[in-house]
Parts: structure tokens; sequence; C-alpha cells
């Protein structure tokens, strides 16, 4: 028989002042397998420890319950005390009289009997235990960022200056994401390139970090402090260490029609083209989709000309694979199409646009070198539209979250417009002002007080051409409800910020959980925003949920904090509070019946599969294997496997089970 | 001969196939057994009526069956569905079974579990109206009622684990009421065990099991295990849209979440 | 207890709990009543069903010898439901204890003969009862030569007795370890334990031998021993197959027309031999 | 002892209140078609006489399906155990087939075997047998191959036979038969003479029991036949709970928190489990080994140790039988192979 001591707790008068303590100790000493239980004031007190300590050594125990508080507050405390009483401190167990029984009920009788059942059922699960020892799994100390982006840019950067190697993976050609795109930005009207760019330099130049562009996960496999991942590198068409960023070959491509990416079609690019002069890596690569020998089989005068011969039309798609122990997801957003509101005619009116491709349009180095012109016929409109929740916060469309930015963004708009079209008009159709960030509300307020914008709360009903003008059609909600007709020569449509079209594709891939607008789900919305369900994986950025700049740069280096906390240990001791599969002899070796239906079941694709076979290689059977390094301990497999050949450690089936006999 | 022991026959003949499982003649002009045929010169013993009842995927598992060899299965649409199953549940490769559809004309062998999915695309599936009016019946009763049905139900039960050994979908080679570290399930047959037994094993079954009722044709007690599991199989249906042994897609009811997921259960 | 229900076990108390490899220990258990005590007799090759209250019983022998008196001995391994819920007792607690029940090693027959035991892992339990019963009978026998091996050093069982027997001139002990599971001081033999019967060689003129371990050692035994002259009438085991009432009627034991718990558990091979092979 | 007497159909219901009154529990076949089995007889006129068989058989009266022999309670390092005395109220047995009154032999013979089984022989020495003559069988039926027949008197303590829709011919056969109709014996009349044969099932013989005993030693190392029977054997054990010969027992612990009973319950040796070592060793692996297990332990090992046969021909088995394993058939078959 076991032999237990209970040690039970007066939390002063926290337990004492409704449960019976010395009764509770008095009845457990009768518990089969109890042999000392004892009551005192504060058992987390020195004193208190040392009780049990002395007891373990005394009176031989094999097992100890703690009866006091909840175990999220002292376990930790008494599993020490034990450890130093020379016990193995998973063989301690804790009773929770405190909020489970004296703090919720009246002092009455029942209380302490309840008390007692408390106790009751952690002596029979301790008889249970098994010592347990931690898991201690090796870092790999390399991080792979994925996306190049402002988020990917700040995460990399941290991490790379705490001393650890980083692997950023962006998909275009060149990093600078979204970001790179902007005019000015809100509230302070600092110019988006000129403070991004240094940080892509940066990026490019940092001896720690290897930057793969025009590249994409292709697969990641393993767990924390042990991924694998396989890196797609696009094949270029170019040999990057050859091509000196000269340019002539972009210059020379007769194939200049091209709509351009980066200036959001407002613009054109060459078949080989870098996305914007400022790119980082600043080398071209070969739009296979658009270049005339790829097309057609005959041109090549990208290769004539090149001067240093590094044009490769051979070159392959390449697959890298690396270790990495941290993966930083920063994989962005992309604007939502307005093509599902019809009534706003975009795609049909070309002098509606989006609120990016203004940005463009705003941007000194944009397609109009920053004259705010009409994509039609390049007039400068004189009067002008916004509308903002273009889509967003309309469950009827699909998207009922707010893309958090348009507010300011739009107001950041109307501003620059004014700034440069002094004698033009501006409105601004909303629904509400969300400007909840630092110097934000004063920005609005400049926008509409200084710099006369007029904002009309309402929603904009239709937009329809009438002899060459664009008519706004709404409802001024705040003045009785009047309706209001504008006729405008541009209107800017703030659409939703939205996951990247691939972005379920890449949670999958990862095996991370997102939520139904396809944006990746956090652990904890509060406690763990920056991690992810799956131990190793972060998450920075616009890829979680609609952000601003600042805001996806803290989460950037928060996710680089967490990253730097992980590798700055050489090995992860966790507890080992995992889930096992059990073994047997032959001719069966494990009751597991390879069903493989935990595998679905399990939410951090902990379950491997492992093949028996015999000595000389045959396959016996495939059986369910946890890898311990993912599994959470969170027991889903266990509850599923019908042969119960899994069990949890520290919760086995037998513990659960003697805990609910016992009462 | 007929076409199914033409096919049979066939296969055989081509090496296709080490056995064809069948039903053959039983002890009874109107029982009939599953019958093995490996020479093609047997394949006259094969029959197929309305009196084929057993689900025959059941002999794929079976070890002593396995070791002779690839199977072809006759197969009526629950066997069908079976054979799907175990496929999702990794028990059954398209390498180790062929299967012989009857019932809906051609016996044309359904070599791949695509074959498979396809045919029963095409197969009316649900409840018969006899069935849906039972399920009914016992859904009207009031919880009391549904007790005292059961109660008197699972009180003939044995324990003779008869309804396991017919299920083609039990197929562990250690069974849960055999798992006795800790004792899951009271070993002998009295209430409280025949009561944990035949409700867990129904809740093993839910969102598995495809309704063929060899449970109930095997119960020596004539216990309504069928409509136990087809209660559970509605819900299945209803609470998760688990239609399983439609496909060899993984998405056991039990298993995967879906945003569609109705969880009134739980409300 | 009622005598008259053979279902009901003796109380009895554990007195003394040895470690004797991982997962193996040793029970000395003594009578909770002490008329109990006074109508329990048994001799060696018996067996009994232990039981926990509550977890349920398991067989195994007796494996302190009938020459000692006051208490029973049992060694096991930590496998199933029971045996975990044995490991689990500590000195002073109760268990229950039915038997003795099965046949008996026919020790008066072999009187005047070379014993030779060979055990593997395991299975010294069932044989430290009548190897003591027949040390403790020293002079009714001639030779006493003991084989004994187990996987490891750590899996060899009654380690102290292995020593005393090492020490006493009138035994010949050799212990050995399967290929890799010695330590560096370990001083026994290396080697599979037919390979080291094979080295010793021992006569089989007058000699009896009583071998007990895993199936496999047992099947690379036998051969062996015939190699050597043993007659199969000449050559005893003991059978280990699953029982529950021990007394002929749960059926589980029954093979062939034989029923271990009370044809056995002590066959020689000659009858071996006329039995199915389902043990 | 061997009396013969008359009792109209009509009186029986008084002889069950008789029985009744008299202290004695009846149990008998009861309950709806395709569903009749022994249970306490609450109504006479529930009573069935027209079926040829019930599904389960009988042997629950001397041997339940649970039974608790022990009770105990833990408190610190103390057990309080006692034995649960048997429970053995007097009861009659009442319309068993002459191939389940036989099937007491076989039982006997197992729990009387060099020790006695205190729950076991209380039970069938305060059971009364009243037996019923098989006026009807079907293609199951084999009792007459194994030894018994439609009629005969063996382990009845009274044996009814329907001579027409009337009446029964009462053959009082033991002291205990004798006691149960002196309860009523205003409603026993004197025989008239009439021969029961001619009321009785004709059941064919379909093989001989001695030659199949004497032959399965020799049947055992073939491997093939064994495994060709049971192909399409489950391996459930479903034959052998509904058996009224098969008597294996699991004994088991249940307790909930610190009290508990030790029970025996039914066990097939047709689990795989059954003989499954606790290091995994499985001296019977395959059903095959499991099938012959069964056909020999009934036609072989039995009769050679305890000198009983294990079969007495009811046919239960094959009748309850998923997969239409037919014991007759299979066991008629080995009486045909060549050795």
């Amino acid at each position: 028989m076991p032999r237990i001591g209970v040690f039970i707790c007066h939390c002063g008068e926290n337990i004492s002042g409704t449960v019976d303590c010395a009764e509770v100790a008095k009845v457990s000493a009768e518990f089969p397998g109890v042999v000392h239980s004892v009551d005192y004031k504060y058992m987390c007190s020195d004193p208190g420890q040392n009780l049990i300590k002395n007891a373990i050594q005394e009176k031989k125990l094999t097992g100890v319950v703690v009866a006091a508080c909840s175990p999220r507050m002292h376990e930790p405390t008494f599993r020490r005390a034990c450890a130093e009483g020379g016990l193995n401190p998973f063989l301690c167990e804790m009773a929770n009289l405190r909020e489970h029984c004296s703090w919720v009920h009246e002092k009455l009788p029942a209380t302490t009997e309840k008390a007692i059942d408390l106790v009751r059922i952690m002596v029979e699960k301790v008889k249970r235990n098994r010592p347990l020892f931690s898991i201690n799994v090796p870092v790999t100390k390399t991080a792979l960022v994925l996306g190049g982006g402002i988020a990917g840019i700040q995460a990399a950067l941290d991490i790379a200056n705490a001393g650890h190697k980083v692997i950023m993976v962006e998909r275009q050609a060149s990093i600078g994401g979204h970001m790179a795109q902007l005019s000015e930005t809100f509230p302070t009207l600092d110019c988006s390139q000129c403070i991004l760019t240094p940080r892509m330099v940066e990026v490019a130049q940092h001896p720690n970090i290897t930057l793969y562009t025009y590249a994409e996960l292709e697969k990641l496999d393993g767990f924390i402090g042990n991924f694998r991942a396989v890196i797609r590198k696009k094949a270029k068409s170019i040999d990057e260490k050859l091509c000196t960023g000269c340019g002539v070959c972009f210059q020379k491509c007769p194939n200049k029609k091209i709509l351009s990416e980066f200036n959001t079609h407002l613009g054109t690019r060459t078949a080989i083209y870098v996305p914007f002069p400022q790119a980082v890596p600043n080398k071209p690569v070969i739009d296979r989709e658009h270049c005339m020998y790829f097309q057609k089989g005959k041109c090549r005068i990208c290769e004539k000309f090149c001067p240093t011969k590094a044009i490769r039309f051979d070159q392959q798609d390449e697959l890298i694979e690396v270790n990495v122990g941290a993966v930083v997801a920063a994989t962005g957003y992309e604007v939502k199409d307005t093509d599902f509101f019809p009534e706003y005619g975009y795609g049909k009116y070309p002098d509606i646009i989006t609120g990016l491709q203004f940005e463009r349009l705003a941007s000194a180095s944009g397609p109009t070198g920053g004259v705010i012109k009409r994509p039609s016929d390049g007039r400068i409109p004189e009067t002008i539209a916004f509308i903002a929740c273009a889509g967003s916060r309309d469950p009827a469309k699909g998207i009922s979250y707010c893309s958090k930015i348009c507010c300011m963004y739009t107001a950041k708009h109307a501003m620059l417009y004014k700034h440069k079209v002094h004698q033009g008009k501006a409105y601004v159709f909303y629904m509400d002002i969300r400007a909840g960030g630092k110097m934000y509300e004063e920005f609005v307020r400049r926008t509409i007080e200084e710099d006369e914008v007029h904002y009309v709360r309402g929603r904009v009903s239709r937009i329809y051409d009438r002899d060459g003008k664009l008519v706004v059609r709404g409802v001024d909600t705040l003045l009785n409800a009047k309706p209001i007709e504008i006729e405008a020569d541009m209107v800017v449509l703030a659409t939703a910020m939205v996951a990247q079209p691939d972005a379920e594709e890449l949670a999958q891939k990862m095996k991370v959980s997102y939520d139904e607008n396809k944006f990746l789900s956090e652990a904890h919305p509060k406690l763990r925003p920056v991690e992810m369900n799956t131990a190793g994986i972060f998450v920075a950025g616009a890829c979680q949920a609609p952000k601003d700049i600042p805001e996806t740069v803290a989460q950037a280096s928060a996710a680089a904090s967490k990253v730097a906390g992980l590798f700055s240990k050489d090995e992860l001791s966790r507890e080992p509070v995992v889930a096992v599969v059990s073994r047997t002899g032959p001719p069966e070796f494990s009751n597991c019946v390879g069903c493989f239906l935990c595998e679905s079941a399990c939410p951090y694709q902990a379950i491997e599969h492992e093949e028996i076979k015999t000595r000389d290689g045959k396959l016996i059977k495939t059986v369910a294997k946890i890898n311990q390094g993912v599994c959470q301990g969170c027991g889903t497999c266990v509850a599923l496997c019908r042969t119960k050949s899994i069990d949890l450690q520290g919760f086995t089936n037998e513990q659960i089970f003697a805990e609910l006999v016992s009462l | 001969m007929n076409e199914l022991q033409q096919t049979a026959k066939d296969l055989l003949e081509k090496n296709a196939v080490a056995v064809v499982i069948g039903y053959g003649m039983g002890s009874e002009p109107s029982l009939r057994r599953a019958v093995f045929v490996r020479k093609p010169d047997q394949a006259p013993q094969l029959i197929f009526d309305e009196s084929c009842r057993q689900n025959l995927a059941f002999y794929v598992l079976k070890p002593e069956v396995k070791a002779l060899g690839k199977a072809a299965v006759v197969a009526r649409t629950p066997t069908l569905r079976t054979l799907l199953q175990l496929a999702t549940e990794n028990q059954i490769t398209d390498e180790s079974v062929v299967a012989l559809p009857v019932g809906n004309g051609s016996v044309q062998p359904l070599t791949n579990f695509a074959a498979i999915e396809q045919y029963l695309a095409n197969v009316p599936r649900g409840f018969t109206a006899q069935e849906q009016q039972e399920l009914a019946a016992i859904k009207s009763k009031t919880l009391a009622d549904r007790w005292a049905f059961w109660k008197s139900e699972l009180s003939r039960c044995i324990k003779c684990y008869a309804c396991r050994a017919a299920c083609p979908m039990c197929y562990c080679s250690k069974c849960i009421v055999e798992v006795n570290q800790p004792q899951w399930v009271p070993v002998p047959s009295d209430m409280l065990g025949n009561l944990e037994w035949n409700v867990i094993r129904a809740m093993h079954l839910a969102g598995r099991c495809i309704s063929c009722g060899s449970c109930a044709d095997a119960c020596p007690a004539h216990i309504r295990i069928d409509l136990l599991n087809q209660l559970l199989a509605t819900e299945a249906m209803q609470q998760f849209g688990a239609e399983p042994g439609l496909s060899v897609r993984k998405d056991y009811a039990l298993a995967t979440f879906k945003p569609t997921d109705k969880e009134e259960f739980i409300r | 207890m009622t005598a008259a229900n053979l279902y009901i076990p003796y109380q009895m108390r554990i007195d003394k709990v040895t470690e004797e490899a991982p997962g193996v220990k040793t029970f000395r258990l003594g009578f909770v009543n002490k008329d109990d005590e006074g109508r329990f007799s048994f001799k060696a090759g018996q067996f009994g069903e232990y039981s926990v209250y509550g977890e349920g019983e398991s067989t195994f022998c007796i494996a302190s010898p009938p020459t000692r008196k006051g208490y029973i001995e049992c060694t096991f391994r930590q496998m199933g439901r029971v045996t975990t819920a044995l490991a689990d007792r500590d000195e002073g607690d109760i268990v229950g204890f039915r038997g003795p029940y099965g046949n008996i090693f026919p020790i008066d027959e072999w009187a005047g003969k070379n014993l030779l035991f060979i055990a593997g892992g395991i299975a010294l339990p069932p044989m430290r009862c009548v190897i003591w019963n027949c040390l403790d009978l020293r002079d009714r026998y001639q030779d006493v030569t003991i084989i004994y091996g187990a996987r490891t050093v750590a899996d060899l069982v009654y380690k102290h007795e292995l020593a005393e027997w090492e020490n006493r001139s009138d035994v010949k002990l050799f212990t050995t370890v399967d290929p890799g599971g010695q330590t560096p001081d370990w001083k026994g033999k290396v080697g599979f334990v037919p390979t080291i019967l094979e080295q010793v060689a021992p006569s089989s003129v007058n000699t009896i031998a009583i071998v007990c371990g895993p199936p496999i050692m047992i099947k690379l035994t036998m051969p062996v021993l015939a190699k050597l002259g043993f007659k199969p009438e000449a050559i005893y085991t003991t059978l280990e197959n699953r029982m529950k009432c021990g007394v002929g009627k749960c059926g589980r034991c029954n093979v062939g027309k034989v029923y271990v718990c009370k044809d056995g558990p002590v066959f020689t091979l000659a009858q071996l031999n006329q039995l199915p092979p389902e043990y | 002892m061997n009396e013969s007497k008359i009792i109209l159909k009509k009186s029986l219901g008084e002889w069950f209140n008789m029985m009744t009154a008299g202290g004695y529990r009846v149990v008998g076949p009861v309950g709806q078609d395709g569903q009749i089995d022994f249970e306490p007889v609450t109504s006479p006129d529930a009573v069935r006489f027209d079926h040829v068989q019930t599904n389960n058989s009988g042997k629950w009266v001397m041997f339940p399906r649970y039974e608790a022999m022990m009770r105990f309670r833990l408190s610190g390092k103390e057990v309080q155990a006692g034995e649960i005395p048997p429970q053995a109220p007097p009861t009659v047995l009442f319309g068993a087939h002459p191939c389940d009154a036989a099937s007491l032999a076989t039982l006997n013979a197992v729990f009387t075997w060099d020790s006695s089984d205190a729950y076991f022989e209380p039970k069938l020495a305060n059971t009364t047998i009243i037996g019923l003559s098989c006026t009807k069988g079907d293609s199951y039926c084999f009792c007459t191959s194994v030894g018994g027949g439609p009629g005969d008197t063996r382990g009845s303590d009274v044996l009814l036979t329907p001579l027409d829709g009337e009446k029964f011919l009462a053959e009082i056969l033991t002291e205990k038969g004798k006691s149960v109709v002196g309860l009523a014996p205003q409603l026993f009349s004197a025989a008239d003479g009439t021969s029961k044969e001619a009321a009785l099932a004709k059941i064919p013989a379909r093989f001989n029991h001695r030659d199949v005993t004497a032959k399965l030693p020799s049947l055992f190392p073939k491997e093939d036949v064994w495994k060709e029977q049971s192909l399409r054997c489950l391996g459930c054990g479903a034959c052998a709970y509904v058996c009224p010969t098969c008597s294996c027992f699991d004994i088991q612990d249940e307790r909930d928190r610190y009290t508990g009973v030790r029970i025996r319950c039914w066990d097939s040796c047709g689990f795989g489990l059954f003989t499954l070592h606790a290091s995994n060793h499985n001296p019977r692996h395959k059903q095959s080994e499991r099938w012959r297990q069964r056909v020999m332990h009934k036609f072989s090992y039995q009769p050679e140790r305890l000198n009983v046969l294990g079969c007495v021909g009811c046919g239960r088995c094959s009748r309850s039988c998923p997969v239409d394993m037919n014991l007759g058939e299979h066991v008629a078959a080995l009486a045909e192979i060549k050795v």
C-alpha cells in the first residue's frame, strides 16, 4: 500500500473559517494508504513546507496531498518542497479546499464533508501517480520569418539583433510589403518609404539574416525548437551572384505594358523587373507569365544586353530545407476587391479606386509622381469622395469585422488631397470614426477642422455616372436623415483588409488554427497575443487581424522577444504532462489499432505514425506515436481513443477513474 | 452461372483475387452463410438474394481470412460503406480488397476505393421507412418510457459480445471491455455492466456506424442494438453532418470541428 | 474463513517486501488468523491465488519452501491490474491467498539423485521453492547444480540467495546474463542459458533436470538436455497457464485433457510431449 | 421409484400455485415467440409449451450469470472480508426439455470434480426439475446423436410428456419429484398405460458420439480442418452463453470507494483473451484454435476426464450463431473424416 501524507492548510481563516480542518485531517488519516495527516495554519510558509519535507523523510512517504489553495497558486511551491524532501515532485498533488470549497460555501457540516471528499479524491489519485521527469527538447536557434513586410522586417531585425540566426522568406521579388506602397503615414505624415527603406537595407545586410525573396514556404514539420521547413525558391531566371542590378535588362525588355502590382495596376512594368526602385534585393526577376521568351519562345533581349551574363532562362525552382527552432508568421493582408460591391461601380468606372490605389497616386514615387490624377483621363479631380467601411462591418457582405485602419487612412487621404489640391472639395462618408490611437483623434479633427474635409455620416447607397461625373448618393444621417447626392470626379473606397488568399493553405501547412475570416488565431486573445496554439510558432502583423503600422511593429517586436526568450536556452524543459501510447508485449505490441482518428482530433498535430517491425524489418503494424515536443497535454486524443491506448501522463485514465470511484 | 458467379470465377481464374467472400446456402433453406470461394469451380456456391444480410466486410479484417490473400467481397450497400469507412481508418488498403457490388444490377468489380465512392454516389441512402418509423417511435417516448424501454432491452444482455464480434467496425484488438487498468466496464452481465457496455459501444460507433444491422442480427438475446446505433447515427448526421462510409476522407465527427457543427447538445 | 467455501481466501499480512529486480518484488506473507496457519500446509511446486481486495486475483507459485514454516513467500513481476495493485502494497498490508493448489515436484522420488536446476529470468521463483526444499534436505541428494540466467544483471532475482548458493560448497551455481546485459564488475557468465548449459555440460547419469523459464528458453534448452542424454521422464518443468479458480472448474488452463491447475503445474517433458502445444 | 401418472393441462396452474405456496420458486419457459426463456413464472398462463427450444438455457438457476461470493471493506490498513453465503432457494425448474435436464450431469461433474463448489451444489440440491418431453424438434436438434432423446428421463425429477392437447404423462423419477407431486396429489390420476413414444418428436441421429470421442485426438493436429470450419466464425461468445453445459467462468472484483464484492460470472473459451497471459503470450491465439478447443473440450476432454459428454444436442449454439456455425453439422463432418 502506498504511504501517503496529507497536509491540510488553514490558509489563515480562508479555509478554516468555513472548513473544520482538524476534522478533515482526522478523517483523512483513516483513508487506505494514508500514513500521515496533519493540518497547519499556513502550509505554504517555510515551517509549513518543512512539515512536508520532514514527513517525507520520517514517514517514508510515497505521495503527498496538500489540501490548500488552487494549484495555480502554489503547486510549484509544494512540488519544490517535495523535491527538496527527496520525493519526485510529480508525486505531489493539491486538493483545492479554498477556491473549490471554503470560498464558495457557507460554514456548514456539508462544507467540511466536501473538503474531505476533495482530499479523498486526491489521495486516490496520488496513489496512482508515477514519478515523472521533465522533458528536455533541444532548440535550434534559428528563426524562420515568413513575410518580408514591416512585421517580418521588425521581427527579423529584433531576433537577429538578439544574436540569433534568422531566415526570412518573402513571396515577392522584394521585401517591403504593403508599407513600401504607402505614401505618408498617419498620424505624423512621415514618408512611408523613407522610414522603411533603411530597415529593408538593414535586413539585407544583417549578418544574422538569410533572405529568400521570390520564395514561399512549401512544408513545415517538426515541433517547437525543432522545425524542419522546406522553402520553395521560385526561379527568378537570373543568377543573383552575377547580377549587379544595373537595370539594363528591364530598360530593354520589349514588353512594357504589364500592369504593375506594386503600383496597384495604376502603372506598368516590364516582364523582367524589380517591383520598385528601392527594392531589396535590388535585382530583377523574370515574370514568366508575361515574358515573350517563355510565352512565345522568342526574344531573349535581356540576355543579349545583360553585361554580366546573369540571365538564366533554364533556372528551376529550388527546394531548400532548413532547420529552425521557431517560426514567425508575418504574411500580411490583402485588400478586398470591391467587385462584390457592384452598386459602388468599382471596376466599371475607372475613377473609383481603392485606398491602396490612392496611396500610389499620392506617393512621390508613384505612377503620377505624387500628383492626384484621375486614372481615366489624368485630370486632377475637383471633387473627391472617400467612402469608409466599403465592405468592412457588413455581415451581409461576409466581412463582419472592422478593418481598423480605414478611418485613419481615409482622413489621411482626404488631408493629403486637400494639401495637394487646395481648391478641391473632399467628402468622407463614414459610419463612425474610430480613432483610438495616440494622436489619432487629433489627426482626424485636423482633417475636418483645419483641412475642411466634409465628413458625412451615412452610408452610400449607390454610385453612378451622370455626364462624366460620379454621382455619389447616400444619406446624411446626422441631418434628419436627409438624402445627399454629391457629384464627384473621383471616389476612393476604403475597402476591407482581408487575409491573404492563400492564408488558409498556409495555416494548414504550418498546422496552426485560423478564424472564419482566415486570419491566423493567436493562442489566447488577451494573454498570449503573439503565440499560436502550436508551440514555437508566433504571429505578427495583419495576418492575425487588421492592424496599423505601430501595432504591427509592436507585435513583431513582441513575437521577436518570445523567440529570443525561447532561444535563450539550449534545451527546452517542459512539464511531462504529455500523452503516451502504451506498448504491450508481442504479438500485438500495442493495443493501438492504428485507426488514427486521434490524428485528426489532435489540435497540435502531435500524432505521428510509428511502424513496428520484426527484427528482420517486416512491418507488423503501424501505431500512433506522440511527439512529446509538440504535445501540449490537452487529452483530446485520450478521450477519443477507443482502446484507451493513449494515456496522459500525470492525468492517466487510471488516476481519473480512481478519483471518480472514490467519490 | 449467373453474373455474380461468373465474375467470381473470372477473378479467381485470372488470379486477381485469392478468395471471394460471399454468401452460400445455410443450415436452413431460409438461411445464408458466409462462404469463402478459393477455386473457380466453387463459384456456383455463391448466391445472392434477400436473405443475404450479414455484412461480409467483417471478414476482410479477420486474420485467418487475410492470410488467404487478396479478397473480393460480395458487397451490399452497407458493406461497401463499411469498406470505405475501414479505409478511412487505415484498416484496409486499395490493394487488399475488391468489392463485388450486388443489388444494383451489374456486379462489375470495384477495384479501388475511388470506384466504390463513385458507385455509392449513385445509391440512395438513409434509413428505410420502417427504420425511420421505429426511430420516431423511440424518440417520441418520454424520457421515463425510453429509459424503461432500454432497461428492459439491456437487461437481457448476456455480455456474449456477439454484437461486437459481428460488427466490422469493432476491429480493436483489445476492446475497452477488456482493458482493465482501469476496469472501464464491469465484466459480468448485470444491469450496470450491460448498460455501460452497450452505451460505450454505441458511443464508439457514433459517427462511424453505417447502420448495417449486423449487431442486432447477431444478438442471441434479440436486443435492438441497431436502434441505439441508428439513434446515434441520426444525431451524428444532424449535429455534425456525419455520413460515414461515403468517402475515404478523414472527417470523423467526434474528432473534427467544423464551424457548421450545430452542437445543440451543449446549449 | 470457511474451509467449505474454496473461493474465500485466507487473509495474509505482508511481513516483508523485498525488491528483487526492476518491477519484481517478493512478499513474505503471514496468516492473520493463526487457525488458518495451523490448517495450512503445502509442498514444493504448488501455487495459489493471491488477491488484492478490490482488484482481483492473480496466480503464482509459492516461492518459499515448505521446510520454512510460519510464512509463505511469493515473487511477482508487475504486469497487469492485480500485480500492479500488489506492487503498491507495503509491509503490514493485508492481501488474500487461496491455496495451495496443483501437484508437486516429487522430491522424495529424487532422493539419491543429482539435481540440475535451470532457470531463466522471472522463472526462478517457481524453482526457488524446490531448490530450498532440496537444500534444506541436502543429504538426501547427490550433486546440486543451478544454472540461472537473466537478460541483465539487474534482472537477476534473489541476488542475496544467489550469493549464498555461490558460497556453498555443496552447490554448483552458474549465473549468466544475456550478451550486452553485463555490468563492468559482473563476475558470472555471459551468454544465453542453453549455451551455458552446453558449456557446463552436466552429466545426465542419475540426474533430474528441472527447467523453468520463458517459452523460448525452454524451447532451446530441451535439445541441449537431450544431447546431454537426459530422458524426457527426467526433465521437469512447471507451466504457467492463465487460471482463475485454481481447482479445475473455470476452464481456463485446460490443455488437452489436462487441467494445468490440477494435473500440473509440474510436468515432466514426457508428459508435456503428450499434450497439445497450447501452453 | 419410476411411477407414472396423468395430470391434465388445466390442472397445471393449480399445481404451480401449490408449489409457490409450498415455498418453491417456479422457473419456467415464458415470453413471446422468438424470445422464450426460463424465467420466474408469475402466472401459470404465461408458461409456454409449444416452443422447440428456449433461447437461453436454464443453467442460470444453478450457475447464475453473475454471483457475488465475498464482500469486503477497506479502511486504513485493515480489510474486513466476509463470505456471501450461497443463495439456494427451493426452486422448481419447470419445462426443461430432456437435453437441458441431461446437461445437469455435465455441470455437476465440473463443479464437483475433486472439490466442492459452495455455490453450485446447494442450488442443484435445492432444484427440482420438472422436465418436458419434446413433441417437436428442428434441424438443429441432435440429442439423439449425443446419447439423449426427446423423451429421455435423465436429469429430470418429474418428466411430463404431452399425450394430447389436454393431458400429460407424468413420470415421477426421484424423491424430489415425489415431493413436488406430493404438494397436490389430487391433481394426479393413475396412468392409463398410454405409451409416450408416439407423442415424441423424431430426431434423427447424425453421428455416434462415442466414435467422435474416440477419433478426436487424432484430428487435433489437422489444423486445416479446424481453420476451414471456423473461417466464418466471428469469435463471439454467444454459443457458450446459451449453452446449457458451458461452465467456464471468470472471477472479478468490483468495488466502489472502499467496499466491494468478489464475483464470478460467465466467460467463454471463444474469446481471444480467455487464455491470454499477462505477458501477452496467448496459447490459443487464433480463432481456429479456440473453435477446436470448444469442440475438443465438449467431445473429447470432458468425456475422457470427467466421463460426461459436454454436449446435449440442444442446438442452441447453432440457432443463436450469427454466422450459422452449426455444431451438429460440424461434428458430423468431423465424424466423416478418414484418419
